[in-house]
């Protein structure tokens, strides 16, 4: 549905869009996700047509979309939009919501009906009358969610749009975007600096950095074998460390982390410089003492070097050569009487170790 | 001093007794200048849209020269329409010269860059999300200016009443194209408050040329709360 | 079945006047006469003598009424006007403030202008003298008296002082302006009488055949601009000259200002010098 | 039409020659407007400030009274000064009537509604973000009047343009308090670009009126070519 | 510091503010975290002085801040605010930065060097030339909290200041909060709603809803102890469910919720109509069979109703008569062979289970 061909985008002497290039099918929900600044929102600014690209093509149903200027409308009409900072137009929410119908010369009872039910949706019911100027950041953006979605686009972009708003109203946004993608067949691109809401709405997610995709995948891949090691720290990989094979035989490996040998599966051969990205939650603590054997995998001993806070869960990072950080719950941290400073043990399996080759920044 | 006073006194006694003559001129005052408002913000708001919105080579060198054109003066208008209406003119034939067209054309003329000028200002000063939200919305051009002539009502409805300020104050222009002439029937008259004011000035008849002022203030007054009424909808 | 007698339609007559004339109202009192007798409709522009004289050269206007005998005569004969007859005159007056420093009360108005001159220059003196400054028929006369008293205009008069102000203005604010400096002007009875209660200056010259002033209307030339209205320009001069008109006009002012403004010129061509025929002759 | 190519002829003539007498007229049109301008700026900028920002009774009625005054007829305006300092008039003995001072006096109130109106309504387009991130970073309200007409300067400066461009083409108000004097001294004289060109066209010099218009859109065009700078940047 | 006493605050006829009370101490680092819409920014304006408070009064220091109109220029310069949707000063991103240390007479050189060292710690050196207006969203929110930053106030307001960052950047920008705080001892008052956020950061949480203070405390009171069911919802307890008290003795009593039989902790009595919270990391998930026994605990049986991702985990939803939720790691529902339909058994103690009155929306 969406092809993006070699796009590039530079403002004066600034680049920020080098070649990115991806296909997103009909139907598809699309993440992408990437650092602030890495040109997510140029590059959905370049789907709608608000911008035009410095290079490259961007398809939509085999169309180039910026070569065709006299069918601009028709092109714009099949998307709609959610800005980032959305603003807001200055009369009542129920006018700024109905604006894309009556371009569309709805009539005014469609237009009623629709308004109402996209207010419900939202969690605005009642706000209708309420001049749009004066809503709250988080109600903006949803009246601006809204706003687009009545107009039924075929392509619906979104620009971080549940950055303002509390968990329990992005449960509520995330519902209603996969029912829009279920019900109507909506292609979704989304953008988005909540790698877990790429996780849970995503088919697929594309990770922008340094002016193009460093990696598209489905969500699973992307946490669990990220391209590299930017991307693996991107994803909230912890523990992502830099070593050299020392051995390699039949599709497992020894690296050696300042010191400390680890056994990790990858097909890297000896000598070469290497990236190790561990998560948290494969790593388990054991007080020193009980450490049980792990056949084939990894046994460190170590000290804890801190604990801190991580939602419901503590965050305890060891010291065992290298810091390696594991999630605990608090209860069991309070359990095994995990304190900074004690002695334990950090293990995990030679599986659960991904292995990219270590490039340079 | 005193004939402030009496402008004051002339201006109520000029109103309340509805005196024919007052009443026509003011009548031509009003019909004359809303429809050279009128015409010239139908011309300036596509026309600030095209240049705010449009990028093409010479537009800062287009804006400079619309600014500029805020300095032409009435005289000066007046004689270059009078130029082209004038029999030996060009449009000489239409025998417009001495007509209460005539002083419409050449107050839409004068107007029209000032109007211009400042729905470049008004528009520029829209929030380009709105912009883009618009054209995200799927707008078509025309529905594009009219939402943003909404977004951009307070500044658009000032300039609205700039323009219409002008072209109702304004006498040069009147009086070398209209002629400030009083016929006994009212379309052959060409004379307006403005023309009226200045030739009550020049007789010495202060306290009349100040009682016309001030009818011409009110109607002023009369068209600014309409134009504000719509200002803060 | 009856037919109503469509009435003939109704004849425009534009008519370019200076505004001397224009502000002294004597149109105001004729033109409803005029528009009644020969079924047609009077529209008056009043603008400075050029300007006036400049309507006529490009045939925007049937009739030109003015007050500067020479212009007149190039007018006419470079072809633009026809028929030009003569229906009034009166005269200037030199006016300046009670006190009269450069003295010139009872002169003759050359006289007077060389004493305005004299005082004006000398060191310290307060004489100014405003003048119209704007080529209008006053300010064609104001340069006549110059000459008149052996000054060459440009080189001894204008930009010889501060003492000499061009208003460059109508009569009416240059009144006000010399009445502001309490200065010297030169300026036309009828704008002076409608002035004067608002005014502390009082004339102190009003004789002297120098100061006579003509006024005319000419027809434009039909054979130059073939679609003037001639007919009813025609009757506009005419009806100028016509008896009871010109006793209207020896009559007119007199009951506002206790003097009439204008003389009828109908029978005193001699007096005024200028040939029977412009007086008395209707156009054929 | 042939007057208007004669005109720029005359201009170009005027101009290359530097005629004393234009050049003077010119220079004084200059000082006279821009001195206009700068003050009715410096007093319109805190009012239009002061009512934007202000909450107080009767303020949307203000504003509809400024935008009225917009339609003030200069000549009303001459006249008005012109009884205050007229020597029977209550500062007649500061002895103004008929110098550049009167004609400066009269173009700023001339121009002060118009400049005040389009002040506040280049202000109300400020983002009120904007203005809330100055008053939490401490402005006083001289630092608040300065950041904000940055923030609104495209608008103020359009403002400055109309300002200028309506105190230098104006006409009614020169005339009659400044009464058009040509003296022999620069000072005395009150003769600028627009009364000399009422006066060259009531004389029925057309090219040299047209002239006299070009030298003045000229002069126009270099000010607005320096607001434009400073409005870009 | 700060004591706001029954402050309130109505638009026309809408009450956003209604009795809001608490006190926040000087270097205390305070959050105010509530849902979309419940007058978070309307109170951080209400404090900075943007915006009067229809009733009540606000304190610093004892002084009554909106009473005293000729000292606001003082008292509004001990204060720094970010605001939820920055506005760019159309200029540079150093002149944006420099403009209160301006309206401080600061002198050029000293300006500079702050400027500087601000881009710096906010991760954005080299940004400075570049003009304001052209930032993206993540980048003019880290210019924000610059601008706010340099002036070192006393106090120091975010509205959602890491509202549209990603992660990493979201680390870097939390860091120096805590940094600010301790090194200057900034009181710093954040909205947010990040939970995580709150927790990582402030000393107090005040969870604002329904116009007040639904509960203030710290971060782990508000998380474990919620105040109410609202609350408790709010603050991401997966399991908030209604029941009735059927018997109660020694502060342990056992609940009906629908028809199942829950044993908690609590001192309500019977016949009391309670909301149980139970957080979801405190429910084991076990296949049906091996159940081991709790004593004094609940053993639920019933069936997996849905499996979703959440991050690196799955949140497992049993139906046991009611839902129940908890978050497994991936490995461990591949472990458990745990899907859809499969018969378990979750099981939790008494402790964990929180009980509070149950309040009538
Ligand atoms: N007109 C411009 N001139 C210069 N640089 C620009 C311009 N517009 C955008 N940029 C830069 O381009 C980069 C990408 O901007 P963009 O808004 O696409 O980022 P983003 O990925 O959406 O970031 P965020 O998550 O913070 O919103 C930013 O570094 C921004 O400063
Ligand atoms: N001028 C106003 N008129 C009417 N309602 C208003 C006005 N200003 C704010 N509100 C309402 O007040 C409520 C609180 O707004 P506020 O911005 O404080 O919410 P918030 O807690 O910051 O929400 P968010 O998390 O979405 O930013 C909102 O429902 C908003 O619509
Ligand atoms: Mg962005
Ligand atoms: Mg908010």
């Amino acid at each position: 549905m969406i092809e993006l061909e070699n796009v590039s985008k530079r403002f004066d002497d600034k680049t920020v869009l080098d070649g990115v290039t991806a296909r997103i099918g009909r139907g598809e929900i699309f993440a992408v996700i990437g650092p602030s600044g890495a040109g997510k929102s140029t590059l959905l600014r370049l789907v709608d047509l608000l911008d035009s690209p410095s290079g490259g093509t961007i398809r939509i149903d085999g169309i180039d979309i910026h070569a065709e200027r006299e069918r601009s409308l028709s092109i714009r009409r099949m998307m709609g939009m959610v800005f980032q900072k959305p603003a807001a137009f200055n009369t009542t929410v129920a006018e700024n919501i109905a604006v894309g119908l009556r371009f569309r010369g709805a009539g005014e009872s469609v237009i009623q009906k629709k308004v109402e039910d996209a207010l419900d949706m939202v969690g605005l019911a009642g706000y209708g009358e309420q001049r749009a100027r004066t809503l709250s950041g988080g109600e903006m953006q949803r009246v601006a969610l809204a706003r687009a979605m009545v107009i039924e686009p075929e392509i619906l972009l979104m620009d971080e749009p549940t950055a303002n708003l509390d968990p329990v109203s992005v449960e509520k946004i995330e519902e209603l975007v996969l029912q829009i993608n279920r019900d109507h067949g909506t292609t979704i691109v989304i953008s988005t600096h909540d790698m877990y809401q790429g996780q849970r709405l995503a088919h697929r997610i594309g990770v922008l950095m340094n002016g193009g995709f460093a990696q598209v995948g489905s969500p699973r891949e992307v946490f669990t074998l990220p391209a590299n090691q930017d991307v693996a720290r991107f994803v909230g990989t912890e523990n992502v460390v830099e070593g050299v094979v020392v051995a390699a035989e039949f599709g497992s490996s020894v690296v050696d982390v300042g010191g400390v040998r680890v056994r990790a599966r990858s097909s890297f051969s000896q000598g070469e410089e290497v990236c190790l990205c561990i998560r948290s939650e494969d790593i388990r603590i054991a007080p020193a003492a009980g450490a049980r054997g792990l056949r084939g995998g990894n046994i460190l001993p170590g000290t804890v070097a801190s604990i801190s806070p991580r939602g419901p869960f503590s965050r305890v990072t060891v010291d065992c050569g290298f810091p390696l950080s594991s999630v605990l719950s608090w209860k069991v941290v309070d359990d095994l009487e995990i304190r900074k400073g004690s002695p334990v043990s950090a293990s995990f399996t030679a599986e659960s170790v991904h292995v990219v080759r270590a490039t340079r920044n | 001093m005193y004939e402030i006073i009496e402008g004051f006194v002339e201006a109520a006694r000029l109103i309340v007794t509805l005196d024919p003559d007052v009443m026509a001129i003011a009548a031509r005052s009003i019909v004359i200048s809303l429809t050279a408002t009128i015409l010239a913000t139908l011309l300036a708001i596509p026309l600030g849209a095209a240049i705010n919105f449009g990028t093409f080579p010479g537009r800062k060198s287009l804006i400079n020269l619309i600014q500029t054109l805020y300095s032409l003066p009435t005289v000066i208008v007046g004689l270059l329409i009078f130029l082209l209406i004038s029999r030996v003119g060009p449009f000489g034939s239409l025998r417009l010269l001495f007509t209460p067209t005539a002083m419409v054309i050449a107050q839409t003329v004068l107007i029209l860059p000032i109007m211009t000028g400042l729905t470049i200002s008004a528009l520029s000063g829209v929030d380009p999300v709105v912009r883009d939200t618009l054209y995200s919305l799927g707008a078509t051009r025309l529905q594009f200016l009219v939402n943003i002539m909404k977004e951009a009502r307070f500044a658009i409805l000032a300039t609205v009443a700039v323009g219409f300020g002008r072209a109702i104050s304004e006498v040069g222009a009147a009086i070398l194209v209209g002629g400030n002439i009083a016929a006994s029937s009212f379309g052959s008259s060409t004379r307006v408050l403005t023309t009226a004011i200045s030739l009550e000035t020049s007789m010495g008849n202060i306290p009349e040329s100040i009682a016309l002022g001030i009818i011409l203030l009110a109607i002023a007054l009369g068209v600014n709360l309409a134009i504000t009424t719509v200002q803060h909808r | 079945t009856t037919s109503d007698p469509t009435p003939a339609e109704k004849q425009q007559l534009r008519i370019a006047t200076t505004t001397s004339l224009y502000d002294t109202k004597l149109l105001e009192r004729l033109t409803p006469i005029f528009e009644e007798q020969y079924n047609a409709e009077v529209l008056i522009v009043s603008a400075g003598t050029g300007k006036a004289i400049e309507y006529g050269q490009n045939g925007d206007v049937d009739v030109l009424m003015v007050h500067d005998r020479a212009r007149e005569d190039a007018f006419l004969a470079d072809g633009y006007g026809v028929n030009r007859r003569v229906f009034a005159y009166n005269y200037f007056v030199v006016v300046g403030p009670e006190s009269d420093p450069a003295g010139i009360k009872g002169l003759q108005p050359e006289a007077a202008f060389t004493a305005i001159r004299e005082t004006g220059m000398t060191d310290g003196s307060d004489v100014v003298f405003v003048s119209r400054g704007d080529a209008s028929g006053t300010h064609s006369k104001e340069k006549a008296i110059w000459k008149a008293a052996g000054f060459n205009y440009s080189a001894d008069v204008q930009g010889s002082g501060d003492w000499y102000q061009e208003a460059g203005t109508g009569m009416g604010a240059t009144l006000a302006m010399a009445n502001e400096k309490q200065a010297y002007t030169l300026s036309d009875i009828g704008t002076y009488l409608a002035y004067k209660g608002d005014l502390d200056l009082v004339t102190l010259v009003d004789e002297g055949d120098i100061l006579l002033n003509i006024y005319c209307a000419m027809q434009i030339n039909p054979e130059k601009y073939s679609d003037t209205n001639s007919t009813v320009a025609k009757d506009w001069v005419n009806f100028m000259i016509s008896e009871d008109v010109q006793k209207e006009i020896a009559s007119f002012g007199v009951d506002q200002y206790g003097q009439p403004l204008f003389y009828a010129a109908r029978n005193d061509w001699e007096k005024i010098g200028v040939p029977q025929a412009e007086v008395k002759d209707p156009i054929p």
